[in-house]
């Protein structure tokens, strides 16, 4: 099967901290992979990585079969990998729209020239990225909220979902989801799993997620890897993870 | 050869002063990760204090040591309460907002104070009273050091051990390190943020007060635009040293003096303002953190 | 009508009252008049400029001053030095001239790239810093060369610009920072200042960007050197100073930090009201202007951080009306 | 909320069209009003502050006196902050706005350069009362000043050091960030080798510098006769208490920029032993100047004038005397009169207009004794 994302081998230090160590894992095409484990367990470091914000320690990560070392974020987003963020980082003071056209004007950018004197190509490709970010709204039930309004004023479960919509703007095929149902109640969390299930269909997309909502995670992940002090300690389905020994000691204590 | 230890002397007594008000930047920076622009002048306000307070105890006339350290005081006070009220007023109300707001405030109270100084004070230059007799200089072997010389140097080494006591050897100065090092930690703790920042301000005008009163006896010619080149060549001793390290400001600031004394008999005499910045950003863009600095990383 | 067809409605009318402006109102008006009129172009094109830095990309850049200075110096020597040697028509001279303006935006524009690379590793302050830091080297190499003047001020520069160049380029100038709001460059300038390390994530190449942001709003900045140069026929680096850059700053900070339409009325205000308020400075003797200005700029700090028109423009605001109406 | 916005804009718009459109064009027939523009505030304002006190100490005696023909004359001030842009806006403002006849200004010559291209433009006569740079005048017929010029300025101290003090050497310690530095340097430099004096060192440093040890160092080795330092007296004054410090007892030169007050304040005793080329003495015997001095000290509470307070004064005087002889008060004429200007007995000496507009006067060459500059000679052209 195809590895649209593999880490190999990855330690992460930060002075004496050892925040990742040796964690090799990957994406399969079309994969929803969920990554968990208690708090500073490594989670986002490993998402960091993959983004390039932090450069590993040792051991390399690859996307799309194309080694990321060296690389600034916005070139590994150009590979067709996206996130969203633990902490939500829309750009609040913008509307929802110029939010995922930011992202969107990866895919069809005009020059300073054609920008400037509006030719026929700069209002073509436009147009097209505003029928686009339409469907966006549509899909994350966003269309009906003014398209004036500032990012911040969103309430917590719309921004979530705004900025799912926003990566997946950037025409990712790869998504990595930071806790995205953090923060929301019982049937947002219902229907966000809908959304997901849906987007990986529409835009055939493969996704990264970490979560601690266990609901969320055994109700759409294919696989589950669980890591602990920065160590992978289980990987496999959710039904197998759900039962190893390993996993249980780690969130339930050594009793 | 001679002639050179010569430069080395001088440069580190203007580099001392430098220390001084390099001090305050360091430190408010060090717990607010902003630079308080306005700090150079609060150099020059403690030097004009330090004109007024001088001049009514008629010590130009008759220089006392007593009255040198009753000057000194008076300006540190002063300008410790000038430098909280700055705080309370205008940064305070910021805490929270966008670090790009709190840049051009404290732009705005720097000119508010210049322009102020020179409505209030006069345009024209003012001479410092003689607060204590120091036409005298010693030579050893051929350098010549003068009096005032001395004074810089005694006062800076004394206000430094102040400070470091302060800083190291107190409660206030723990919370301080805490508060630097993480406020909200700080407020769970227990730690009165608030109040330590203001303290942070107090010692730091403080500071730049003594070093505009240093500055007033050494070169007596006090004028409201003092501040700006003597503030922003701390500033860059500060970042040079690694901003946020006290002693590293320390060694930054000395360094910074003796250099442009170098750069001035040996190089271009009037490159020497633009020296200190081309110096700023070399070290900016090849060790953003200075000499002694710890850089951290963004959290995500 | 559409979107496109509107904007060609709105410049049109632009471009005509500027015609209207330049032959009919201005040749009218007393030489008082005219000097502010020709400040305020100037003002304008300065603080749309620095919008660019400071409003769009919410860097901090404390250089402007320099940047001008540049563009002045370099556009003025071409036309002290060069333009005798050519001996050309007058309308040669004209074109000259443009072509010595853009030279002078291009100089400008290249010390732009230089100072903003070092703003891909600075944030806020530091980059604050480093800008007027540029200002100041610049002033002090301006200082010290003899062949364009030194500290006596380079002089005997032609008065090439009157109101046809200003309207002109000032029109321009506000032509393209309003087109490069709802693009792809100013979307991009926009995520850079509400979230680095997210517009990264999205895409954006902000090291681009910011360095782009600069090197276009300092080419603009040089341009304006270049027709102050030659409007008022003197350039002294004593000029370019850290004042100069505070005073587009207060300008733009007034005007809404990231709105074009607030930094063209800001512009034109804080141009008028110095000279209205020059009968009051007769009364009380002293130039009171910079305190108030500095305090007006820490109790907009205070109070309404983002200004008179915030991020948007004043299209923005027309619209709103608009609806409460309806 | 944002409709108070749009209000408060067209309230300011309303309010500074209003203001604009108020202040029309001056109706002047029933007076003079002679214009002035100076830097009350900024780097020079004190040059700026003292030619103003001479000048409307000049306008009260001479209205006090009657006036002209009845009429009284009246001087409109301008500051325009020691910039330059600000100079030609405030010349502009005198010229087309309040339309007077002639315009007094400037001291620093990098402002009357660009006030002098405003009011060739504008075809006004401009006299300045103390800018001595030799270009100022080349701008056109219509610029005039009362002053000497810098190389004539440079040629008396380079000929003083060499006559008076015996100099064969000089030093040279200028100030690269004033205009009015650098011209005099190159103008002393040019005379004190022509003479046959040789300059062992050109050094420099920025106003407002507080540290001038080093290079004053490097003066020292080098050992001249005489170190000529044409400053501001505000740095002047450092500069000397420091060099003093070091152990330079050589004499130190200046010229006319050394005038002020607070020159002795800063530099007290380390002045002892200096010389400076000036526009008047202070301790003057000369009728016209004793008188001056007597009124503006009762005016000014006991202040000693300077030479920007002097030259203020004649700059007014000089100026009426022109408007007199001319056919009509009108800018042409007045510009016609002032060509004329002959043998004008003022404080500051006997006033001829040269065929360069430029004054034909001669300089006095100042000593610093016991905390006082005083006479110590007379340089005629």
């Amino acid at each position: 099967m195809e590895k649209v994302l593999e880490l190999k081998d990855v330690s992460v230090h930060f002075g004496g901290i050892k925040c990742v160590q040796h964690v090799n894992l990957h994406l399969n095409r079309g994969e929803i992979l969920a990554l968990i484990g208690p708090n500073g367990a490594g989670k986002t470091t490993i998402f960091n990585v993959i983004t390039g914000i932090y450069q590993p320690t040792m051991g390399s990560a690859e996307v799309g079969g194309q080694p990321i070392a060296g690389l600034k974020t916005h070139q590994i987003t150009a590979l067709g990998l996206a996130r969203t963020f633990q902490n939500i980082r829309l750009f609040k003071d913008l509307s929802v729209r110029d939010n995922i056209l930011i992202a969107m004007d990866r895919t069809a950018p005009s020059s300073m020239v054609a920008s400037i004197l509006r030719t026929r190509s700069f209002l073509a490709r436009e147009v097209k990225k505003n029928t686009a970010v339409d469907e966006l709204l549509e899909i994350f039930s966003l269309q009906h909220i003014d398209e004036e309004t500032e990012a911040k004023n969103l309430p917590y479960g719309v921004q979530r979902r705004l900025e799912i919509a926003r990566a997946i703007a950037t025409g990712a095929r790869t998504l990595l989801l930071d806790e995205p149902a953090a923060g929301m109640n019982g049937n947002e969390t219902e229907s966000l799993m809908e959304t997901i299930r849906f987007i990986r269909k529409r835009f055939d997309l493969s996704i990264l997620l970490i979560e601690h909502d266990m609901r969320l995670v055994m109700g759409i992940s294919e696989r589950v890897a669980v890591l602990e002090y920065g160590k992978k300690i289980a990987e496999g389905n959710p039904k197998e993870v759900q039962n190893d020994p390993n996993v249980i000691r780690a969130y339930l204590g050594t009793e | 050869m001679t002639e050179f230890i010569q430069h080395i002397v001088n440069g580190l007594s203007f580099g001392a002063i430098y220390a001084l008000i390099a001090l305050g930047y360091t430190m408010v920076y060090g717990i607010l990760q902003f630079i308080n622009f306005a700090h150079g002048d609060i150099f020059m306000i403690g030097a004009y204090i330090g004109y007024y307070a001088g001049n009514a105890l008629g010590l130009n006339d008759h220089p006392s040591i007593w009255g040198f350290f009753v000057v000194l005081l008076l300006s540190m006070v002063t300008s410790g309460v000038i430098g909280f009220l700055v705080e309370f007023l205008a940064y305070r109300p910021l805490r929270k907002a966008p670090r790009i707001n709190v840049l051009i405030t404290a732009v705005g109270v720097s000119l508010f104070f210049e322009f102020g100084a020179q409505m209030l004070f006069g345009a024209n230059p003012k001479a410092f009273p003689h607060l204590v007799d120091v036409s005298k200089s010693f030579y050893i072997g051929g350098v010549q050091i003068d009096s005032m010389e001395l004074v810089v140097f005694t006062v800076t080494i004394l206000l430094m051990l102040a400070l470091e006591f302060v800083l190291y050897r107190t409660k206030v100065g723990k919370a301080m390190r805490a508060v630097s090092h993480d406020h909200n930690v700080a407020l769970l703790l227990g730690i009165p943020v608030n109040m330590i920042i203001s303290i942070t301000f107090v010692l730091g005008s403080a500071m730049a007060a003594a070093a505009g009163i240093l500055v007033g006896m050494s070169y007596p010619k006090l004028e409201p635009l003092m501040g700006v080149m003597f503030g922003l060549k701390a500033f860059v001793a500060a970042v040079f040293g690694g901003i946020g390290n006290v002693r590293g400001a320390v060694v930054g600031a000395l360094i910074m003096g003796v250099s442009e004394q170098l750069i001035v008999s040996y190089g271009v005499p009037t490159f020497r303002d633009a020296f200190a910045f081309a110096l700023l950003i070399v070290v900016l863009i090849f060790r953003p953190k200075g000499l002694f600095g710890k850089t951290l990383a963004e959290k995500v | 009508m559409s979107v496109t067809q509107k904007s060609y409605f709105t410049w049109s009318i632009a471009i005509f009252l500027g015609v209207l402006f330049s032959e009919v109102l201005y040749p009218g008006l007393n030489g008082y008049y005219q000097g502010i009129l020709m400040v305020a172009g100037v003002n304008i094109m300065l603080a749309t400029s620095l919008t660019l830095i400071n409003g769009f990309t919410g860097q901090f850049s404390l250089g402007h001053a320099g940047f001008m200075a540049v563009g002045g110096y370099t556009c003025a020597s071409l036309t002290i030095y060069l333009l005798p040697k050519l001996g050309l028509s007058p309308l040669g001279i004209g074109f000259f001239y443009a072509a010595a303006l853009i030279a002078g935006g291009i100089v400008s524009g290249i010390c732009g790239y230089l100072v903003g690379l070092p703003s891909l590793r600075l944030k806020g302050d530091y980059l604050a810093i480093v800008t007027l830091g540029f200002g100041e080297i610049i002033r002090v190499i301006f200082l010290n060369v003899d062949a364009i003047g030194g500290a006596r001020g380079l002089t005997g520069i032609q008065n090439f610009t009157n109101q046809r160049w200003i309207v002109a380029c000032t029109l321009i100038c506000c032509f393209i920072m309003f087109r490069i709001l709802g693009t792809n460059q100013g979307r991009g300038m926009q995520a850079v200042r509400e979230d680095e390390v997210a517009a990264e994530a999205m895409g954006v190449n902000t090291t681009s960007t910011k360095v782009g942001a600069f090197v276009m709003s300092s080419f603009f900045a040089g341009v304006t050197g270049g027709l102050y140069a030659h409007y008022y026929g003197y350039l002294n680096p004593s000029t370019f100073g850290f004042m100069k850059s505070f005073e587009v700053i207060v300008i733009i900070v007034l005007g809404g930090l990231g709105s074009v339409s607030g930094s063209i009325l800001a512009a034109i205000a804080l141009t008028i009201l110095p000279e209205a308020l020059r009968p009051l400075q007769e009364i009380t003797k002293v130039d009171f202007r910079m305190i108030l200005y500095s305090l007006v700029l820490i109790l907009f700090m205070l109070l309404k951080p983002n200004g008179l028109l915030g991020r948007h423009e004043i299209s923005y605001y027309w619209k709103k009306f608009r609806r409460s109406k309806t | 909320m944002k409709k108070n916005l749009i209000r408060s804009y067209v309230a300011i718009f309303v309010a500074t069209l209003s203001v604009v459109a108020c202040t029309k064009k001056e109706d002047n027939s029933n007076k003079i009003l002679l214009g002035e523009y100076g830097s009350m505030t900024g780097e020079v304002a004190n040059f700026g502050q003292s030619t103003h006190k001479g000048i409307t100490l000049a306008q009260e005696q001479y209205n006090a006196a009657g006036g002209f023909n009845g009429k009284q004359v009246e001087v409109k001030l301008y500051d325009d902050q020691s910039k330059p842009e600000e100079a030609a806006n405030t010349v502009t403002k005198l010229i087309t706005q309040d339309n007077v006849v002639a315009v007094i200004g400037e001291v620093a010559s990098s402002l009357s350069l660009v006030a002098a291209d405003v009011a060739m433009r504008n075809k006004t006569p401009m006299l300045s009362p103390s800018s001595t740079n030799p270009d100022v005048t080349k701008k056109g017929e219509y610029i005039f000043r009362i002053c000497f010029i810098d190389p004539f300025q440079g040629e008396v101290m380079a000929k003083f050091a060499g006559q008076n003090l015996h100099a064969k050497t000089a030093a040279i310690f200028r100030d690269v960030k004033q205009d009015y530095s650098v011209g005099l340097a190159d103008f002393f430099k040019k005379a004190f080798e022509a003479h046959g004096g040789k300059i062992l060192i050109d050094t420099a440093y920025q106003s407002k510098d507080s540290d001038f040890k080093a290079q004053l160092t490097e003066i020292k080795a080098k050992n001249p006769d005489v170190i000529f330092i044409p400053g501001y007296y505000n740095d002047v004054g450092l500069i000397a208490q420091q060099a003093r410090s070091i152990g330079i007892k050589q004499p130190l030169l200046g010229g006319d920029g050394w005038d002020s007050q607070d020159l002795v304040k800063v530099g007290g005793a380390a002045l002892e032993n200096t010389y400076f080329s000036d526009h008047y003495a202070p301790d003057t015997t000369e009728p016209t100047a004793v008188k001056f001095i007597a009124s503006y000290k009762a005016k000014y509470g006991n202040e000693t004038p300077d030479a920007m307070a002097a030259l203020g004064y004649d700059a007014f005087f000089v100026m009426m005397d022109a408007i007199k002889r001319a056919k009509s008060v009108s800018r042409e004429d007045i510009k016609n009169a002032l060509a004329q200007t002959k043998d004008f007995q003022g404080v500051t000496g006997k006033t001829t207009i040269n065929a360069e507009r430029n004054a034909v006067k001669s300089a006095v060459v100042l000593v610093v004794k016991d905390g006082k500059p005083k006479y110590f000679a007379t340089v005629e052209p």
